[in-house]
This record gives C-alpha cells, structure tokens and sequence, in this order.
C-alpha cells in the first residue's frame, strides 16, 4: 500500500456506531447511529455541549467505555481493527500503539506518586519489540520532551507531576502519547482546564505534530473557538446523535441545522453599543484602593510558610451603572478581588470606599446593612443553593433578614423568580430540581432580591453551556439596564467580558496590568501580556471576534493550521 | 525546587517532630497527672492497707517519702522536671524505677503489637486489595462478609473463642504465656515456641485491624481504578497486572497507611485487653495492675510511654507515607 | 543407751529439729516444684510487704525464729530453743549454729535483734504492734537473742512466724534506706531457697541455698513461681502439669471440686491454721439503718449461708458462728445461732420499725463490692438477692483497691465484705476489729464498721495480758457471747482455702502457714 | 421519604434494621419473657444449655444466661446509644466551633483533639472510669468522653467544606446572622455523615463497654454482655455457653449496627458512597 493510498484509509472510522445506556438512564442511548473517519493528518472535532455524549465515542474507540456501558451497534474502526474484537494482547497493542489518547484534566490523569519520566518510559517498554535498552528509553524519554518542548529534560523527568505547572503536564501527557508514534491521537477536552494562553499553546502543539507526523486526531471539545482554530473537519452532536458534519468551513459558515447556527451564535461576541457608555454616571460608587492580599499555605512546623500574592495594591473605581470585567488568568487573584469587595476574604490592606464608608472599617451590624447594597452570583450554580432549602426560601431569606414579613418577601421572591425566566412554582421546589441555567437564573434573582447597588459576578456563566451561557449573559445584560445596577463581572474568558463589559481590568499575578474602556484594551492593548491574552482567545479570526481587528483595520492574526 | 526526600527536608522534618514530640509529651504528662490525682483513693492508704495494717505513722512516712504531702503545684512541676529527663519516678507498690518496669514489659508488649499490626497490614491490604478488584465476585462478598464479621467482633471473646477451641478443645496451642519456661531450648526453638505462644494473641489482635485495612484498601482500590490515571494507563495499552502493581496499590495505600498511623493508638489499646486474656507480660498488663493499685507513677509513666510509643509509631506511618507520596514532602498537597 | 537418755536425746531432737524433717526416710534430693504466684508481687522482701504473695514467696528466702504447727504451738526455726521467765517478761531464744545468708555472710543474733527492732518496726505495721511491747532486745552473744517485754503479752510467742518477723542481713541493711537499699531487688535471706531469677510479668526462679543450715535441706533444687494472671489458665496449668502446686486464690473455688478427682493431684484446706482467713458482710455501725442491732441482727438472719458457701464458695467453707474461727484458739461455740429465715429477718425489721413502702421496699443501702476476684462479686450479687427478699435494695458500688481501701478506711461506706486473718490468736487477730481503741479512721483492718462496747474493750485488754490459758479462754468465750449478741458485723464464713498439689511432692504442708513455710523439707518422690 | 425508599431497597442496610429491630425487641419484651430478675439463681450451677429449662445454660451461681442475653441487650443498647449521643453532642460542638471560626481556636481545639486521638482511647476509658469508679453514668460520659474525636474532626471537616460554601457566602451576603447561617444552613447540610459517624459509634460503644466490663470496669448492678463473658473466661472450661453466648449477642448487634449505619451512609451520602462502590 503506498503512500497516497494509505492516506485515504481513515485511521479511525465509526459507521452506525450506537452505544447503550445502563437501563434507567434518561436514555437508551448515549451515542445513536454516529458515522464518522478520521484520516491521516487530518484534525477531526467532535462538538457539542455537555451530555452529547462525544466523551462517549473517544472512551470507545480505544474500548475504554465503564463496564456498564457497552458498544450496542455499528463498529469502530481503528487501523484496521476493530476494538471490541480484540484480545486482549492485541487490544494492548492498540492502546498507545497505534492509537493514543489524552484527557482533559492532566493532574489527575497522570499518577501522582511516580515521576513522569517512569510514566513514559513504561509507555515504551509496554509496547516496543523488542524491548528496548534502558539506555534507549531513556535517551527516547529526552527526545519526547524535547519535542513538545518542555524545558530541562534531565530535571523533569526526575519530577512528580504536583511539582509541574498545568500545561508542562499536558505536555508530558502528550509526550506520553507520542512515545510509540501512533496513527491516532484522540485528546478528549485537553485544554479545557487549562488558561487562555496555554490552551494556545497546546493546542498549537497538538497540530505542529499532527502535521510532522501525519497522524489523525480526533480532538473533542465544546468549544466553537478550538474547532475554528485547529479543526479540518468537524461533527457536531446533540443528545449522542450527529446534528451535522463537514469541513469547518461548511459547518461554521454556512450551518446547515438550526442548533449549530444556535451553537454558533451563542459564542460571546463584543457587542460594541455605545448607548451603553452614555448611561454610566461619572459618580464612582465604590472605590478599591491599595488592596493587598498575601495567601500563606502553612507547611511543616519549621518550614516557612508558601506564600501566594493575590493582590498586590489593587485600586479601582466602579461607577453608577458601569459594568466593570476583571479579567485574567487563573491565580491572577481577580476572584480574591471580588470576594475582598464582599468582606468574604480578608484583604491585608487597603481600603473599599462605598457609600461614604470604608467597607473594611465596618463591623456586625454596620457591615450587615452595607453587605445588603453589594450582592454577589457565584460561579457554581450547584454549590451556590444549599439544597435543603426550598428555592422561594433562598430567596426571600435575604429581605426576611432585614425585616421584610414572610409573606412580602415570598411575594417578591416570586416576581423575581418571574423576572429571571423561571415560573411561579419554583418557589416551592428544591434546587436538585433544576438544571445549571436555571440555578444560576435563581442566584441572580436571589441576588437581586435585596436591591443591590453593586452586583459582583464571580465566573457566573463560566459552568454552563455555550447555549446557556448566553442566555445568562442577556439576562444579566437586561437586569442591569432595569435595575440600574453596577457590576463587576470577574471572568477568565475574554470573550465575555468584551460582551458585557463597559471597561476592562487585566489582573496578573495580584497586579492590574492594564485597564480601559473594553474598545480601547481589545483593539489597542497597551501590555504585552493584555495582546497574548487577546492572541490566545480562540477562533478569534474565524468569527472575526472579538470583532474589532477588522474594525481597527487590521489583519485577522494567521489561523494555526491552514 | 526543594526536592522530595532530600537530607535538608528530612532532616528539617525530624526537628519539627522532636519539638512536637516534646511538646506532645510535656501536655499529656501534665493531662496524666491532672486526671490521675483527680481520682478519688489516697496512695499512701492503699500501700499501707496492702502491708496488711497500718497506722497514722506509716501513712505520714510514705506521704512525706512520696513527696504527697507537697501541694499539687510542685508535684507536677518536680514531676515534670523528671519526665523531661525521662526519670519517671518510683513505684510505690512495686518499690522499683519505673522507667525499669516499663522498659522489661515494653519489649513483649512491641513484639505483640507489631507483629500483629505488620500482619494485618499485610494481609489486610491484600485481601482487601484482591476483594476490591474482584468488586461485586463471589470472592469479595466472602471477604466483605468475613471482614464485616471481623469488625464486629469483641477482640477479647475472640481471643476466648480461640482458645476455647485450639487450647481447651484441640489442645494444639499454650492457652497463655510468653514461651514455655524452664525448659532448656535451642535459639531456634525458643523462637519457634515463642512463636508458638504467639499465635493466639497476635491473632486476636491482628483481627479487628486486618477487617479495617481489609475494606479500606478495598473501598480504596476501587477509588483508585476510577481515577482518571488509571484510565490514562489502559489507555497506554498496559496489562492488568502492571496496571495493579504499577499504578494502583501505591496510590490505594496511601489512605490505608494514614489510617494505620492513626489506629496506632487503639492498637496499644486492644493489647490491654489481649494481654490480660493471654496472660501476656507486657505493658498492658501492668497497665490494669496498676490501675487497681493506683500506683500512681507507673500509671503516669505508662502513659507517658504509650504517647511516645503512639507517637513514634505515628512518625513512622509519617515516614512510610512520605516514601509513598512525594507529594507529602514538599508539602504542595 | 538407755531408754532413758534415748528418750531424752529424741526430745532433744523434737526440739532441735523442726516438726514434720524428722522422718528423714526415703528422702530424696533434686527436683523441680513449679507453682504459680498469684497476683505478681512487687517485691520479694517480706519485710516491707506483706500482702500475700509476697509472704508465699518471701517465705522461702526469709525465715524467722519459729514456725507453728497445725494447732498453733511453736516448733523451733532458727531458734532451736527458747526459755519464757515465769513473770512472762523475758523471752530468750537460742539460735542454731552455723546459719549464713545467702551472700555467705553467717547470720547472727545482731541480725535478730536488727531485724526485729529497726527494721520490722519500721516497715512492718504488724511486727510493730507486736515489738513495740519490748523494753529491751540484746544478744549477748552470737547464738543468743533476749528479749524483754514492758508488760506480759499472751501470744508473744505467735509473733515469729516467717510472714511476721522476717530476718534481714544486718550488714546490708544497717545504715540505709531500707525500703530503697539496691540489694532489695537481690532479696537476701537466709532461708532454703535464694532468688535466682525474677522475670516480670512471667516468673520467679529460685534455686537451693547451698550453705542452708539443716543437713541435706533443702531437697529440692529449684522452686519456679509461675505469673499466670488467668485463672482458667491457672487452673489448665495444674490440670496439665506444667505447675505442681497451687494455693489460695490460685484455682477459682469452683475448679477445686474438679481437682479433687485428678488422681495425681492432693486437695488439701489444711495449711491455712495460722491465718484463719475469717468472712464477714461488714455494716457500718454508724450510719442507719445499721446501726439498730435489730437491723444487724436481721442480716444475720437474711443470708442462707449454707447456700452462699456452696454456690458461691463451692463448698469450700464452713459457716461462722462468731467473731472466732472454730480454727484457731480460744473458739467457743456455745454462742447464739442465727439460723436463715426470712421471716424473722422481717420481724426484726419491722420491729425496728423499718417497714416496706407501697413498693414493698424498705431501704437502699450502697454495697462497695472489694475489688479482689470474682468471688467477692458474685458474694456480692448473693447478698444483693438475699437483701431483695425482705425489700431492701443493695446497690453495688464498683472500685478498685485504693477507692476500697479509702472508702473503708474512712469509713465512707455503708456496706461491704471484708475478710481478716485470726494470725493465731485472738488478740492478734481478732480484737482488732471491735476493741474501740482501735477506731482509727484512715486505716484498713481496724476496728472500721465503728463497734463500741466498754465490757468488750475490757474483757479483750485483760486476755491479752493474761497468761493463764483457762483464765484467757474464759475471757474470750465471755466476749464471743457479747459480740454474736450484738452483730457488729455479719460473719459468714470461715474460708477453707485449698492447697493442691502433685502428690510426688511431700511435705507440702507441715506447719500452720501451710504453702507460706520454708519449703526446706519438700521433696520429690 | 426518598432516603427511606432507597434504604428498603438496600439489601444489607435492611438486614442491619431487621437484626437491630429483634436485639430491641428483645430488649423490650425481656421482662415478659424472663419475668425473673435474671440475677435470681434459678437452677444448679452450671446447668449446661437445654438443661432444667434453661435454653442458653445456667452461671456460675445458677443463674439464666438466656435470661441475662435478654437483658443485656437493654444495657448495651442503652449504654452504646447515649454514648455515641454523648460523644456526638461533645464533638459536633468542638468540631463546630473549630470549623467555622478556624484561626488559633481552631489551633487551640484540634490540638487537644488529636491529644485525645494519641492517648489510646481503651486505656483512656480505663483510666476514667476506674478513677470515677464504674457506674451507668460514668460509663456513658467516658466512653463518650474516648469518642468524640472522630465526630469532632468530622464535623470540622464538614463545616470546613460547607462554611466556604457559596450558599453560606451567599447566606452571609444576604445578611443572616451566625448563628442562623449554622443552625439554618451548615448544620442541615452536615448532619447526614454526623448521623452515619454517629450511629456507626454506637458499635464502637458497644464494643467498649463490653471490654470495660469484661476487664471488671462494668456497673455491677447491670446485666451486662461484657460482664457476662467476662465471669464467663475463667470458668471457660466447665461452662462455654456462659462465654459464647453473650460474645454472640454483641458480634450479632455490632454486625446489625454497622450494616444499618453503612446503609444509612450509602443513602444519606451518595457523593461519599458514589465515590466508593
């Protein structure tokens, strides 16, 4: 079989692949009747939101699926062989031979208690015959890690995966599956746990080696921005069936099915409306200065502390009606703002003016009657309602606390509930019965319901789905206008916040590194870090998002894989 | 980068665990003592009552000679001057030092205690090990079952049990005692007898914890294979028993041996009750002499050491947990 | 030879040589005898503990001047003689030639007089009492030990016994803090057997003392104390013949009758003469409902005794008629009886006025239970039962030594049991508990239930200074009619202790302390 | 009303209830069956079982082991649930006090907690009660008193996890007092492994006043297993029914206990039990 011929064998194919859900499930089927190759240096995306069940396919291409849950029809195809059929032996060989996979959480997807250098070594040793000296391994070892470029070999490979960061062990992980050159790379989310700038960057990897290489990949993700970017080809799928499938371009552009078009619509875009600006007062509300905050994580007795800074001299001011978006990465302490803001966390120093009085002067009942002005919507919306308490309760708990009757703040709790798309009934219904949008729906109108002033959202969409999220960010856009309400909405992705956001603070590290008007930061970027941030943003050309390259004139950055 | 295991960590380690140590036993010492004077029942009457008579002279002599008659104050202070150099006083009843008594019962006492907890570790990690991947077999139900028995049963009417039926019944095994005295053995077969003697008690003993380490390496082992790493190994296409020996039972052990640190503590307990079912000359014994005697510094001292033993045993779960996670070390978990 | 001087010669040697090693015949040396020690004492010298494994220990590394035959008379130990001046004043005792310690060292009438005046007086509250009657101790010379006494004191010649006057080498102990001296652990006496070995919590060896004085003695080589805390393992030990010999407490009562069936094994109850161990439901005389003699009387009446020694003691005792046991001198059973009823034990409460309330429940009284082995529990629960007849509830209180001991010795308590040896006289061992002289709180084993009674004091104080045998056993037949009439305490039983051993050993028991003597004479057949 | 449903259906959690519903019936109807005190010495000594009516033997004073089975079973229930009560009330409150206010309290309580947790807890309960001398009362407040740390720590776990939970944040926000935000919000939410602790420490007490007794530590007035067994060992040759019975009884109701606890945690904490089955 030459060349060009092998590479029109799909490396992967699934033809009416049906895969059976334990009885008593919500259905029969997790995936029905899916179709679908992947071909050699081909990057093929399954999308779709939670519980499409394109985790699904991955686990059962390499026959991983849990006990339970077994393939009912249709086959996978996996060079040349088809998982199920295998013995074991040969099952084994498959397995990180010819195809190799990778997951979304890296930390736990490594053993914690054995260096990484041993974790893929036991790659190779598993699978090449004849079995390779040490001395082979190990210099193979050196070479993976080179190649996906991860600094100091010799002292990684030495190393436990706690003592590296989140992209250094996705790293490793994808050195792991490369170890035995397969035909097929299946990364199941393998960015979604990782930062704006890093998912760039694996990403990019993911792609320099499919191409070096001629591998298939099969990349699953949730996320239209990753498919825009790195897909050739793309399979949407809602509810284990395929809603629509072709080349990206196709797809993306020009949607056949109406869900896509949804899915697709639903990715944040900064709506650049200048009647936005007109309504904020220039009277500042709440003003942060100076703002520290120094973690320390104890160790032994003797040992000095692990200090985190989570803020290092933040001040800001938040206006009349201004929608303020604090974005950053992880650990850059923009929750610790949001939460220092509530009285939730402690600052170390500073000063939070609001309404005359410095918040951190204020102590029980004073800093009871100011709390009632500032409310917060966190980000998960399941821990967010203590599930012993009835939905109508947790919401007019609040009012109850500051002397509203039962019956008037039922009442309330009820028009609010109304307000935030939910019906009446609610009120008598216990959080486990509602999904994440709706419980969200509910902690903004728990929120609300003591008339705020100032409205911190900490991450409040980042849990949902796509579809959901937008839908949360338009209710929380119409609640503003109506209630007159500040906001701080504190968000990793800054898609969002160029959505919703009148001005922008960039936080690294505890420090703001810049901050504007959201038109300003995102089409003129003052700090190196702010551009790789607005780089980074997935399927930022395809959607011409966030929307202002083009209006600024400039060329859409080059997508990773032509 | 500090690196796991390196001297300067260990040995950093090792001071903060001296300083706690002393700390540890400077608080339960001081506890010991504020609890045992609380008790109602004079020394000095009790050691003269046990001469067979007594008179108010006698009671003055032994108050005075036993420093009784000072205030509770400089007691404890001269007490706990003492104990920081391990002087633990004078037994009253047994008119001996007692760091001498506790030191002659703490070697049967170890020697019972640590072989019954080496094997229950063992054996409990395996069968636990072997139901947990076997989860839902034939063979684990047998194990949850025997184990589930195991825990609920009372370590002294086992210990009853065993020797009703292979001491009083059968006849195969010494019902009590250390080893068969006065006879003149080999090296060899001084062990073997004391071995011998050893079944029953360590058996006993061993029981209750090997049910314990048994379900939780097993809950743990079934943890472990949901772990996403266990998925991440399947997918590198390892075997299934490189997958258990490579992957699984390090990880599982970890909760096993936390556990097992901090059941070192009941384990000295249980010998109380063994070794007054089997006659065993330990610690435990002397522990309930002397509490009928209320002799006051043997009690005091067996506690002391109990804590240190405790704390020692504690400190090598630490290290043994510190060799299975590297993560512990640095202190990053 | 004639008759005459023969007999004469064999008195002489009655006299020389203790009762029972005469008959040398068919002795023959070596063996092992290995017994139990139970509860491990904390020490081997006798004189600074006397509780009883100590002394059953102790007794074969410390002796004393003389030993008490079965019925409570003298028979020479280290003493081969001794002389009383008529005036019942001065006591001298001639001592055999050629005793050593078991460091080699001889052993002398300076040991006598150190050991009884400075030691024992000291650490020995029983050997005290008893020395604190003599004026002056000398020995003039080396085989010869005087002592004269202030005022004459009937059972002074009971006082030398190996559990009451032990003998110490002088020369290790003069000087020192006794109690603390180092070589307390070497347990340095001058009896048959010395300490070879003492393994805590397991056992205690000795070996024979080879420079013994008696010719031949001791016969055996070795005597093992095994520590076996278990009384089932106790009794398998016996059963199997891993020990030989057992005594008091050593086999729960209830085994006893199984032994007496094992053919190789001897039950015996003799040995146990010199201690009389004596029983009794102790009831505070100050505290109501126990301080009405009605009430007291009434107990007396409410225990089925018989059914207490047999359920609970296995038969292994004889009911008390008074505060004398029927084993020991002066006893006289010429005393009101208190038969079981019911009933009467009824009447007398309700004439007491003690009546049942609309529960039928007349009185709660606390019951300490002594912490001292099962039997005393299920003694305990006995009473309870039997208190339950007539409506009165007994509530054990549970403790252990020390609470037992305050708890008695201050006389914070309403009831419990109490057991007391009679030491071979009663002005040893009985009056103690009712002359009101002898009210000291805080002290165990006096007069603690708080009975006073002038004739009492008087008649016990008179028989104790009496030397006339007749005129003494007047006196205490005159007191056992009062106390039984009074009850200041509910005897119940006299217990019959057993001594059990392998009938390869002989001599086991041959004077009045039974298994507590030297064992000198013991031997393997 | 959900929990209950899924308990029925939890095979061994309802074996655990039905064993546990016979030992407290029994406990119940002891005094009709056994109308006699079960002190009272009713037969010979020793009278094997089957013997002069006597199903389970006579003791060593003659006395029903049936009868003292039956009763028994009230004292060790009585003592194993008020101690597991008594060491739920003395550790929630530490636990909940350390866990909500954290800082140097926080410091102060789980240093004495662990203190507690090093000192072996059998010797321990030795120790108090043979200082206190043994009575119901001093029995239950020690083996109570030996308890606690678990739950203590449980529960600061518990409120640990909860109190920097978004709903109590939230409940903060909203302005409810501490109080309130404890009783109303964390306590609610913690309460079912408490529950699980705390049933599962009714065998554990069981277990402890049996060895208390045995050990001679028990309230004499009580016909208690441990006692039983405990007059049973030396006599364990002429009579093992009077040992092997009542050593029964306990392995039966600390079986029952655990089975019904494990089922309780199993439908009371699915995450905790998701993670393990």
């Amino acid at each position: 079989m030459n060349e060009a011929m092998q590479a029109k064998v799909p490396v992967l194919s699934a033809e009416n692949l049906s895969i059976a859900l334990p009885e008593g499930g919500d259905r029969p089927f997790a995936v029905e009747n899916v179709s679908f190759d992947v071909k050699p240096n081909e990057v093929v995306c399954l999308v779709g939101e939670s519980g499409s069940g394109k985790s699904m396919i991955a686990h059962a291409v390499l026959s991983l699926l849990p006990k339970s849950i077994a393939v009912a029809s249709g086959a996978v195809t996996v060079a040349r062989q088809n998982p199920t059929k295998l013995d074991r032996r040969a099952l084994r060989r498959l397995r990180g031979g010819e195809a190799a996979m990778i997951f979304q959480e890296p930390l736990s997807s490594l053993n914690p208690l054995k260096r990484v250098g041993k974790q893929i070594e036991e790659m190779i040793l598993s699978h090449q015959r004849p079995t390779p000296s040490a001395a082979e391994v190990h210099e193979r070892v050196q070479q993976l890690f080179t190649q996906v470029g991860l600094p100091n070999p010799k002292l990684l490979e030495k190393s436990y995966p706690f003592e590296l960061s989140g992209g250094q062990r996705q790293r490793v992980m994808i050195a792991m599956a490369m170890a035995n050159r397969p035909a097929l790379l299946i990364a199941d989310e393998p960015t979604t746990a990782l930062d704006v700038t890093t998912q760039r960057q694996i990403l990019r990897l993911i792609d320099d080696l499919r191409r070096d290489r001629g591998m298939g990949v099969l990349l699953i993700t949730h996320d239209f921005g990753v498919v825009a970017d790195v897909a050739d080809r793309v399979v949407v799928l809602r509810h284990g069936k395929v809603v629509e499938q072709g080349t990206v371009e196709e797809v993306l552009r020009h949607p056949k099915e109406a869900y896509t078009r949804e899915l697709i619509d639903a990715v944040p875009k900064a709506r650049l409306d200048d009647v936005r600006h007109k309504t904020i007062r220039p009277e500042s509300l709440l003003e942060v200065v100076g703002l520290h905050k120094t973690f320390r994580v104890k160790r032994g007795w003797l040992q000095p502390p692990r200090e985190v800074v989570a803020a290092d001299g933040i001040s800001l001011t938040l206006h009349e009606g201004e929608t303020l978006a604090v974005v950053g990465e992880s650990g850059s302490g923009k929750s610790t703002l949001g939460r220092m803001i509530m009285r939730l966390t402690e600052p170390d120093g500073g000063a939070i003016r609001f309404n005359g009085q410095d918040l951190r002067q204020l102590r029980g009942e004073a800093l009871r009657q100011a709390r009632k002005q500032l409310q917060i919507v966190f980000q998960d919306p399941f821990a967010s309602l203590d599930p012993r308490q009835k939905v109508g309760d947790a919401i007019a708990r609040g009012p109850m606390a500051y002397g509203t009757s039962r019956a008037e703040a039922m009442e309330q709790a009820k028009k609010l509930l109304v307000r935030v798309g939910l019906n009446v009934v609610a009120a008598d219904r216990y959080p486990h019965e509602f999904s994440g949008g709706q419980r969200q729906r509910i902690c903004i109108a728990r929120a609300l319901a003591l008339k705020p002033r100032v409205l911190i959202a900490d991450e409040a969409v980042s849990a949902l789905d796509v579809s959901v999220q937008a839908q949360v960010l338009a209710l929380l856009a119409e609640l503003r206008q109506e209630m007159k309400l500040a906001m701080i909405f504190i968000t990793h992705d800054l898609r969002i916040a160029a959505e919703i956001a009148d001005r922008v603070i960039v936080l690294r590290k505890g420090r703001i590194v810049e901050e504007g008007a959201t038109a300003d930061v995102f089409t003129a970027p003052q700090a190196a870090y702010t551009r790789d941030l607005l780089d980074a943003i997935p399927g930022r050309d395809f959607f011409d998002q966030p929307g202002f390259a083009s209006a600024a004139g400039k060329i859409p950055t080059a997508r990773m894989s032509s | 980068m500090i690196r796991p295991g390196s001297a300067a960590t260990v040995g950093l380690m090792a001071l903060s665990r001296i300083a706690q140590l002393v700390a540890v036993i400077l608080v339960i010492a001081t506890f010991n003592f504020v609890l045992v004077r609380a008790a109602p029942g004079d020394p000095a009457q009790v050691m003269a009552g046990q001469s067979g008579a007594s008179d108010p002279k006698l009671l003055d002599d032994l108050r005075k000679e036993y420093g009784l008659d000072k205030p509770y104050a400089v007691q404890l202070a001269s007490y706990l001057g003492r104990v920081i150099t391990l002087d633990l006083g004078y037994s009253y009843r047994q008119r001996r030092a007692v760091v001498d008594l506790i030191l002659e019962r703490l070697p049967a006492t170890l020697l019972l205690t640590v072989t019954a907890f080496c094997l229950a570790l063992l054996i409990g990690t395996t069968l636990g090990a072997l139901a947990g991947l076997a989860a839902g077999s034939v063979l684990d139900t047998v194990f949850t079952v025997l184990s589930l028995v195991l825990y609920a049963t009372p370590v002294f009417w086992l210990g009853l049990m065993l020797v009703l039926v292979f001491s009083v019944t059968l006849g195969w095994l010494p019902p009590f005692g250390y080893e068969t005295i006065n006879v003149k053995l080999s090296p060899l077969e001084r062990v073997l007898d004391i071995a011998q003697h050893m079944i029953m008690p360590v058996t006993s003993l061993a029981a209750i914890y090997l049910a314990i380490y048994a379900r939780l390496m097993r809950s743990s082992i079934i943890e472990v294979a949901q772990q996403d790493f266990i998925k991440t190994a399947r997918a590198k296409g390892l075997s299934g028993p490189s997958i258990v020996l490579g992957h699984m039972l390090r990880n599982a052990l970890v909760p096993v041996v936390t556990v097992a640190g901090m059941q070192a503590g009941a384990l000295v307990g249980g010998a109380v009750v063994i070794e007054t079912v089997f006659a065993w000359p330990g610690l435990g014994r002397l522990t309930f002499d002397a509490l009928l005697q209320r002799d006051y510094p043997v009690l005091l001292g067996i506690f002391l050491i109990l804590s240190i033993v405790v704390i020692v045993l504690n400190l090598l779960t630490d290290l043994i947990y510190k060799l299975i996670d590297p993560r512990m070390t640095t202190g990053a978990a | 030879m004639n008759r005459r001087e023969f007999t004469q010669a064999m008195l002489a040697a009655s006299a020389a040589i203790p009762f029972g090693i005469t008959r040398a015949a068919g002795q023959t040396r070596g063996g092992t005898l290995n017994t139990i020690i139970q509860p491990e004492p904390p020490l081997l010298v006798t004189a600074f503990n006397q509780q009883q494994p100590t002394l059953t220990l102790g007794g074969k590394i410390y002796e004393s001047l003389l030993k008490y035959s079965a019925d409570l008379k003298p028979m020479p130990g280290m003493a081969q003689s001794w002389e009383i001046s008529p005036d019942g004043l001065t006591y001298t005792f001639k001592l055999f030639p050629n005793i050593t310690f078991h460091d080699g060292k001889p052993m002398t009438s300076e040991d006598v007089v150190f050991s009884c005046m400075k030691v024992l007086t000291e650490t020995h509250p029983r050997a005290r009492q008893n020395f604190a009657r003599v004026a002056s101790a000398e020995a003039p010379d080396p085989l010869t030990v005087v002592f004269k006494l202030k005022q004459p004191f009937a059972p002074f010649l009971g006082c030398f016994d190996c559990t009451s006057a032990p003998i110490l080498p002088k020369h290790i102990y003069e000087g020192t803090d006794f109690r603390k001296n180092p070589l307390n652990d070497k347990a340095i006496g001058t009896g048959p057997f010395k300490l070879k070995e003492w393994v805590r919590g397991s056992h205690v060896h000795l070996v024979r003392h080879e420079g013994y004085y008696l010719k031949n003695q001791p016969y055996l080589d070795e005597i093992i104390y095994r520590i076996i805390p278990d009384s089932a393992s106790r009794a398998l030990a016996l059963e199997n013949g891993t020990v030989q010999l057992v005594q008091w407490t050593d086999v729960e009562f209830f085994d006893v009758q199984r032994f007496r069936a094992q053919k190789n094994l001897e039950v015996t109850t003799k040995g146990y003469e010199y201690f009389a161990p004596h029983q009794w439901l102790e009831m505070n005389n100050r505290i109501a409902p126990m301080n009405d003699k009605r009430f007291r009387q009434a107990v007396m009446h409410l225990i089925d005794r018989d059914a207490l020694a047999k359920r609970v003691y296995f038969g292994n005792a004889k009911v008390a008629t008074g505060p004398i046991s029927s084993k020991t001198k002066f006893y006289d059973g010429k005393v009101k009886r208190y038969e079981f009823s019911v009933d009467k034990a009824k009447a007398l409460l309700d004439e007491m006025g003690l009546k049942p309330d609309a529960n039928g429940k007349r009185a709660e009284i606390k019951y300490v239970v002594p912490p001292y082995g099962e039997s005393y529990q299920r003694a305990g629960e006995f009473f309870r039962q039997s208190f339950a007849r007539v409506g009165i509830d007994l509530v054990l209180v549970g403790t252990d030594m020390a609470g037992w001991a305050e708890k008695v010795g201050n006389w914070d308590y309403e009831m419990t049991q109490n057991l007391l040896y009679q030491l071979g006289d009663p002005a040893l061992g009985v009056s103690r508990t009712y002359v009101s002289s002898n009210i000291k709180k805080g002290i165990l084993f006096s007069n603690t239930e708080g009975y006073s009674n002038p004739e009492v004091d008087k008649l016990f104080d008179e028989a104790a200074v009496t030397l006339d045998e007749a005129k003494r056993q007047e006196l205490y037949s005159k007191v056992q009619q009062i106390l039984v009439e009074d009850v200041p305490v509910a005897w119940t039983l006299e217990l019959e202790y057993p001594v059990i051993y392998d009938k390869a050993f002989k001599n086991i028991v041959s004077t009045g302390i039974g298994s507590h003597e030297t064992f000198g004479s013991v031997y393997k057949s | 009303m959900d929990a209950v449903r899924a308990f029925l259906r939890h095979p061994s959690g309802m074996v655990g209830l039905v064993v546990l519903l016979i030992v407290v019936i029994t406990a119940i109807i002891a005094p009709i069956v056994f109308p006699v005190s079960p002190w009272e010495m009713v037969s010979a000594p020793f009278t094997p079982p089957g013997e002069d009516g006597l199903l389970l033997g006579g003791d060593t004073l003659g006395r029903d082991v049936a009868a003292g089975v039956a009763y028994g079973a009230r004292v060790s229930l009585v003592i194993g649930i008020a101690s597991a009560i008594a060491a739920m009330v003395i550790g929630v409150t530490i636990g909940a006090i350390s866990g909500y206010f954290g800082g140097k309290i926080d410091l102060v309580l789980m240093r004495m907690t662990e203190l507690f947790q090093t000192i072996p807890a059998f010797v321990l309960a030795i120790l108090l009660v043979a200082t206190f001398n043994p009575s119901l009362l001093t029995i239950i407040l020690t083996i109570g008193a030996v308890s606690w740390p678990p739950l203590a720590r449980l529960t600061r776990a518990e409120f640990l996890r909860l109190r920097n939970r978004e709903f109590v944040e939230a409940a903060l926000c909203q302005g409810e007092g501490t109080l309130r935000i404890v009783l109303g919000h964390i306590l609610p939410n913690a309460i079912s492994p408490i529950l699980v602790v705390t049933s599962l420490t009714v065998a554990t007490a069981i277990l402890l006043e049996s060895a208390l007794s045995f050990m001679g530590l028990g309230d004499p007035n009580l016909m208690s297993w441990g006692f039983m067994i405990g007059a049973g060992r030396t006599v364990i040759r002429n009579a093992w029914w009077m040992s092997v019975f009542p050593g029964l009884a306990i392995l039966i109701t600390v079986l029952a206990i655990n089975l019904f606890g494990e089922g309780l945690s199993d439908v009371l904490n699915p995450r905790v039990s998701r993670r393990r089955s």
